[in-house]
């Protein structure tokens, strides 16, 4: 199976049932097709129903309410978050065949994000051994002479010497003429003294080491050497990410001119105000002409029918800072001028979600009210279309 | 400094109150913005009017994203340029001055406002001030910066928890005459060092109540302010500076940022020594041991002399917070525009029952940031 | 018009960025911050003891960071010195740029540092900005910068089939300026073959806006190095890039009624008009020689650019199908890539003089303009329709040439 | 004026956003030592021979890059500074009363700002011995130190 940033596109799958959050998708029944193309691509689907999760390896995506389309590596890139989800559905490397709303809000909800580990590389000794010559310290080893070897042992067995002379330090296959001391050891033992999981001193003591020769300079040897490091250990770095949703409770004034709107709202009426310089009026209505810069205190019923002038079909799903929760997609807002309004003084509200098929510029709208409007705006349910 | 000079025209406050339930930004801004335009007659006019705007506000505090959006209207700002300090009120006065002093534009209103009110807690803001990793999470904010800052400064300078009740109390003496202050009412020493324990050693009536307000000036160049006032009064030194973030990092005693704020806009004004040069002081004393520590890094309170500064009079000598400062109570995000608003009133003589006779000279100081990491300093000339 | 006179004037001698990206786990803001400093200071040659004051600006809630300012000094370089923090929106990278420029012309500092930063990664950019609307009113509505009214009004007046395929053009020049610039941070390869299925199959955020059109949400940071006509000519490390002029015209703060039945005048096209006034500059599409423009997506950049060169009807859809905002075209249109391509938001505004800045000084690389550039255009756009314009010069000519 | 206030009330809402901070490379090997390895760990300054704490990549005073010099610091400090916070609000980590302190660790230059506890606020005075004690959840920030407590 080939592999992308470290893991497989099956491994999303087959990870699937264990980071599944079943309590987060109590009300979800829905078969969600995935299709990951080139090398170590292939079909699946993930049946969602009532907090239960089916995984499937298909050949064909059949029945399915939303599908989902990339490569195998734009799969594993997005999944693991390598390549921004955003990014990859603008450029159409990744794409959603039905409702998008998934991505942003259902798939981050009832799963567990996948991880990969990143896979240590096996060390091996000869890794560690043709390194060492650009780790030596010719500073500490002036005078020094000598010749250390290494007899490793076990399934990546091989025979190394390490000659230092002169301030220089030569690092070859095999076993130098003279060996001032010869170490012998498990190769795995070797590697793990390197890299710091196996203390050398027990090593020696509990006779997983076997020393011939000048024990002294055994010992010495670590002192000429910078420390190894795993060149492979700093892509394996974690970098911390603390996630947290600031909140910070408002009390929020609506002043005398927002609350006398909020007042009419309480009887059904669209109160707006009227410039007395230039006559616009304002809806809702504002402390100050922004025109005139002058204080506007007369207010007018306004509408409550009126025409569209313009309108948004949004399909994207994006968080009310309001409350924190994400909304409900496809809705529109709509731009009305009221009857009675000045005509460039356009009025937003949302559109009834049945009508948003049959909305067109020029449509005449009407608000439908809450029973007991109580001054917010909650009050407007929706405006509908007049007909 | 260059040759032009920069007159303060006109200023309105709006009253501090602790909750302005009943008031949007909008309306506070308003008021402000009628005040003034009746004291100068300025207007918007395209060519010989207002065309730039400098406001001050704070996402955070007003919860808006563009604070300065929500009050462009009432700023004046449509089809207007308009740029907002998102700092502290002091700095928005210095940068309007370069405007008029780059040749931009030769008239610049000043608009600021804040409701402290409006959140659950302002300190759940300033916590915010701090990064998400170390400062954060071991739940700092200003009032226990401040604290910090408080009990090392004690320690250094003498100051003792009654000098503390007497800085107190002698604000409130001063507020009362200030129909502008928030908390305007008596306040003896007794109670004071009665008060609770809110973070040591600050006690709950060393901290300024929670306020809400908004200020505005108009500025313009020497050419222009005689159209607008017969009494301007003249920007003549300005200058501000930032100290480390970390409190480790720091010496919390050492006013490192407000001693070269002051030394710079000194040098710009000409002062030499600020005792003898300047009539009046404005310190944002937005904490009780503050007044002294910033007296200290202004120049008119000897190192470490805190005690010994209050002990003598000193408040009372070098004529300090005759508003009343910022302990009885401004908006943290515009303490500044108060401070000045109150020395452009002592230099024209219109200071009503806290006015000082033969003011001719006043220097204006604000501070933002934790524990006083960034300081500035206006003086201003009649 | 009043002319406009400066106290002295101001040279940008420093430009530094970051990459553009929308993964950066591996820095904090202080250090993405830093980043662009140095590479600003290196760019001027200068060490950060040079500098008298910094210009700090990005959008506090997006971060969520309270005054970020105060903890970015580290990053910043500002212990010691002078410090403002400016914001407006959208806009605020270019109103920094136009503060160092009056805090330089002013006389009060000689040299000043003006960085602009966001980290989108670390905050929600839809709900960021919505949040700027009332949250009494409207707040409930809006949704972010996102609309779809621009596409509707385009396809009303040219027709669906000239305004879709013309939005689609566009956004794939971009692409193609953008995979040339190594900062940006989408280069997606697009080509033109590819428009039709573009246009009919990128998904739908709002109406005919589709996520292809739409400006990317990208961590970066952008610093400027402004300094006085006196210190800048008595350097030899890069040419001065000229400030010659700026302006910024704001608007009120409701959105609908720029949506009634008559449209009022746009703020692009008000603050052009006065901008161009003032300096003398008659035909813009011929005086300048390249505009680096605030698109935060193609239908919007299609509506501005009419705005911006004051043109009537179709000209400016006939001028981009006649490839006249190409790289090599008459007038080329963000050879960086755009704010389609790279988006962090409070360095954004301050990317586009910075750019047209690199391409006065000959110094863009791969996507310089082969033509000698002299008069560059750059805008910024932010609120509710705000606008910011900056002219930079190549050459210290203008007073002479306005005299005649 | 005369403010009219009939029609006026007070909205309640709320500011919330989500959001994903990065303590970056730098930060992050802080933080997992001291998560990992119960081990503190400062940045040095070679030219101005100090010791940071928490880590920063150049050093402001001389604006050289110092983000490879890592030192291990002591557990151990002394308190330099404290304040007792003894009002509530929701940023706060702790109930109060609690005490927030400056503590000088063991080869440290910079004091670092962090919780004390195990000892009564009446109790508390500069120059306190001070030892780390740690987290046993990770928090993945300053409070996987969780709070230091007198010796």
């Amino acid at each position: 199976m080939t592999e992308y940033y470290g893991a497989t596109v099956v491994d999303i799958f087959d990870t699937m049932p264990k980071r599944f959050k079943p309590e987060e998708a109590k009300d979800v029944d829905i078969l969600i097709g995935y299709e990951a193309t080139g090398e170590g691509g292939g079909m699946w689907t993930a049946h969602i129903k009532h907090g239960t999760l089916t995984v499937s390896k298909v050949n064909e995506l059949k029945g399915c309410k939303t599908t989902i389309h990339a490569h195998a590596e734009t799969f594993l890139g997005v999944t693991l978050g390598k390549i921004t989800a955003i990014d990859a559905l603008t450029s159409q490397k990744l794409r959603v065949v039905g409702d998008i709303r998934f991505l942003m809000t259902l798939l981050p909800k009832v799963f567990v994000p996948f991880t990969v580990i990143p896979k240590k590389k096996v060390l091996k000794a000869r890794d560690i051994l043709v390194t060492m010559e650009s780790l030596f310290r010719p500073e500490r080893a002036e005078g020094v002479t000598m010749n250390v070897g290494y007899d490793l042992t076990g399934p990546d067995c091989c025979q190394w010497s390490l000659q230092i002379k002169d301030g220089k330090c030569k690092v070859r296959e095999g076993f130098a003429e003279e060996l001032t001391v010869k170490l012998t050891m498990n190769a795995s033992v070797y590697t793990g003294m390197m890299t710091g999981t196996i203390d050398g001193a027990s090593a020696f003591t509990s006779g997983q080491v076997k020393i011939e020769g000048d024990m002294m300079a055994a010992v010495a040897t670590a002192r000429y050497f910078h420390k190894y490091t795993d060149p492979d250990a700093k892509e394996a770095e974690e970098l911390i990410c603390l996630r947290v949703t600031n909140s910070i409770e408002q009390r929020f004034a609506s002043g005398p001119v927002m609350g006398k709107w909020f007042a009419g709202l309480r009887e059904k009426k669209f109160l707006g105000n009227k410039c007395p310089e230039c006559s616009r009026t304002q809806i809702p209505p504002r402390e100050i002409c922004a025109i005139c810069r002058i204080r506007v205190n007369e207010f007018v019923e306004l509408g409550p029918k009126g025409t569209v002038t313009n309108y948004d079909i949004v399909y994207f799903a994006s968080p009310d800072p309001l409350t924190g929760a994400v909304r409900d997609t496809p809705y529109a807002p709509i731009y009305i001028v009221l009857d009675g309004s000045s005509e460039r003084e356009a009025f937003a509200f949302e559109l009834k979600k049945e009508d948003i098929s049959r909305i067109n510029v020029g449509a005449r709208v009407r608000p439908v009210w809450t029973e007991n409007p109580v001054g917010s705006f909650k009050d407007v349910l929706y405006f509908e279309l007049d007909q | 400094m260059t040759a032009k000079k920069v007159a303060i025209c006109a200023v309105a406050q709006h009253k501090n109150e602790p909750d302005l339930w009943y008031k949007r930004f909008q309306g506070m801004l308003l008021d402000v913005l009628e005040d003034l335009r009746a004291q100068t007659g300025f207007d918007f006019n395209e060519e010989t009017g207002v065309n730039t705007i400098v406001s001050c506000s704070d996402d955070f505090f007003d919860a808006r994203t563009i604070s300065n959006n929500g009050v462009t209207d009432v700023l004046g700002g449509h089809y207007r340029a308009e740029e907002k300090m998102a700092q502290e009120g002091l700095n928005a006065i210095g940068y309007a001055m370069s405007v008029i002093l780059s040749g931009h534009s030769d008239l610049v209103l000043v608009m600021g406002h804040c409701k402290e009110s409006q959140a659950e807690s302002r300190n759940m803001i300033t916590n915010m001030g701090f990064d998400p990793f170390y400062g954060r999470p071991v739940g700092l904010d200003y009032l226990n910066s401040a604290a910090l800052q408080a009990r090392a400064y004690m320690t250094k300078s003498g100051l003792t928890d009654k000098h503390l009740a007497g800085i107190v109390a002698r604000a409130r003496q001063w507020a009362a005459k200030n129909p502008f202050a928030n908390a305007r009412e008596a306040l003896e020493e007794g109670k004071v060092l009665a008060s609770p324990m809110l973070c040591d050693p600050l006690r709950q009536l060393h901290v300024y109540p929670v306020s809400d307000g908004a200020v505005g000036m108009l500025l313009a160049s020497e050419e222009r302010a005689g159209e607008f006032t017969d009494k301007p009064v003249w920007i003549t030194g300005f200058a501000n500076c930032m100290d480390s973030y970390f409190f480790g990092d720091r010496d919390l005693v050492s006013n490192f940022a407000l001693k070269k704020a002051a030394e710079r806009a000194y040098k710009k004004a000409g002062i030499n020594d600020p005792k003898k040069a300047i009539d009046v002081v404005e310190v944002m004393d937005a904490y009780a041991y503050q007044q002294p520590m910033w007296m200290e890094g202004l120049g008119f309170c000897e190192e470490g002399q805190g005690g010994r500064f209050i002990d003598e009079g000193g408040p009372g000598e070098y004529r300090v917070n005759l508003s009343g400062g910022m302990l009885a109570g401004n908006p943290v995000i515009i303490s500044g525009l108060y401070r000045a608003a109150e020395a452009v009133l002592q230099l024209r003589g219109e200071a009503g029952d806290h006015q000082v006779p033969d003011a001719k000279s006043a220097v204006a100081h604000s501070t933002t940031g934790a524990a006083g990491q960034f300081h500035s300093v206006l003086i201003l000339e009649a | 018009m009043k002319k406009h006179q400066k106290n002295r004037n101001v040279a940008i001698i420093g430009i530094g960025q970051t990459i553009m990206s929308s993964h950066k786990e591996d820095q904090n803001q202080v250090e993405m911050v830093q980043e662009a400093v140095i590479n600003a200071l290196q760019d001027a040659n200068l060490s950060i003891n040079d500098i008298d004051c910094i210009v700090h600006g990005n959008m506090e809630l997006f971060e969520m960071q309270f005054a970020p300012n105060l903890w970015h000094s580290l990053g910043t370089g500002s212990r010691g010195k002078d410090e403002y923090r400016i914001t407006t929106g959208g806009t605020t990278g270019m109103t920094l740029v136009c503060a160092a420029d009056n805090l330089v012309a002013s006389g009060l500092y000689d040299t000043v540092l003006a960085i602009g930063m966001e980290k989108l990664q670390e905050g929600n950019t839809t709900g960021g900005i919505t949040n700027m609307a009332d949250p009494l009113w409207f707040r409930n509505i809006q949704t972010g910068a996102l609309t779809g009214t621009a596409a509707t009004e385009m396809i009303n007046e040219f027709g669906e089939e000239r305004a879709k395929r013309a939005a689609i053009k566009y956004r794939i020049m971009m692409d193609k300026h953008a995979v040339l610039n190594p900062r940006a941070h989408r280069r997606f390869g697009l080509e033109y073959e590819q428009a039709e299925e573009l246009a009919a199959t990128s998904p739908q955020l709002v109406g005919e806006l589709r996520l292809i059109h739409m400006c990317s949400q990208s961590d970066g940071a952008c610093a400027m190095i402004l300094t006085s006509e006196e210190k800048a000519k008595k350097r030899t490390h890069k040419p001065p890039v000229w400030i010659r002029d700026h302006m910024q015209t704001h608007r009120e703060e409701t959105i609908p009624n720029l949506f009634g039945h008559v449209k009022p005048e746009l703020t692009h096209h008000y603050c052009a008009r006065k901008l161009y006034e003032r300096n003398g500059i008659t035909n813009p599409v011929e005086y300048f020689d390249v505009f680096e423009m605030y698109d935060p997506s193609a239908w919007w950049a299609l509506e501005w650019l009419r705005e911006f060169f004051l043109l009537k009807g179709d000209e400016h859809i006939n001028m981009l199908e006649r490839g006249d905002f190409d790289l090599d075209g008459k007038i080329p249109i963000n050879p960086s890539g755009g704010v389609i391509a790279s988006n962090p938001i409070g360095a954004t505004a301050m990317l586009r003089p910075a750019e047209a800045a690199l391409q006065i000084r000959g110094d863009a690389g791969a996507h310089q303009i082969k033509k000698e550039v002299k008069h560059a255009l750059a805008s910024g756009f932010g609120g509710t329709y705000w606008t910011t314009l900056m002219i930079l010069e190549k050459d210290l000519n203008w007073q002479e040439v306005d005299n005649d | 004026m005369t403010e009219d206030k009939r029609n006026c009330f007070v909205l309640e809402g709320k500011m919330a956003l989500p959001n994903q901070y990065f303590a970056g490379r730098l930060g992050s090997r802080f933080i997992i030592a001291l998560r990992d390895k119960k081990k503190i760990t400062g940045i040095r300054c070679k030219k101005c021979n100090k010791t940071f704490i928490p880590p920063r990549e150049y050093c402001e005073q001389c604006w050289t890059n110092i983000s490879e010099n890592w030192v291990d610091l002591g557990r151990e400090g002394e308190l330099i500074n404290y304040t007792v916070i003894r009002y509530g609000d929701r940023h706060l980590p702790r109930k109060a009363p609690y005490i927030l302190g400056q503590i000088l660790l063991k080869g440290a230059d910079t004091p670092l700002t962090h919780i004390v506890e195990g000892v009564d606020p009446k109790d508390v005075r500069v120059g306190m011995k001070l030892k780390a004690v740690f987290a046993e959840k990770p928090t993945n920030t300053i409070l996987d130190l969780d709070h230091f407590e007198p010796v």
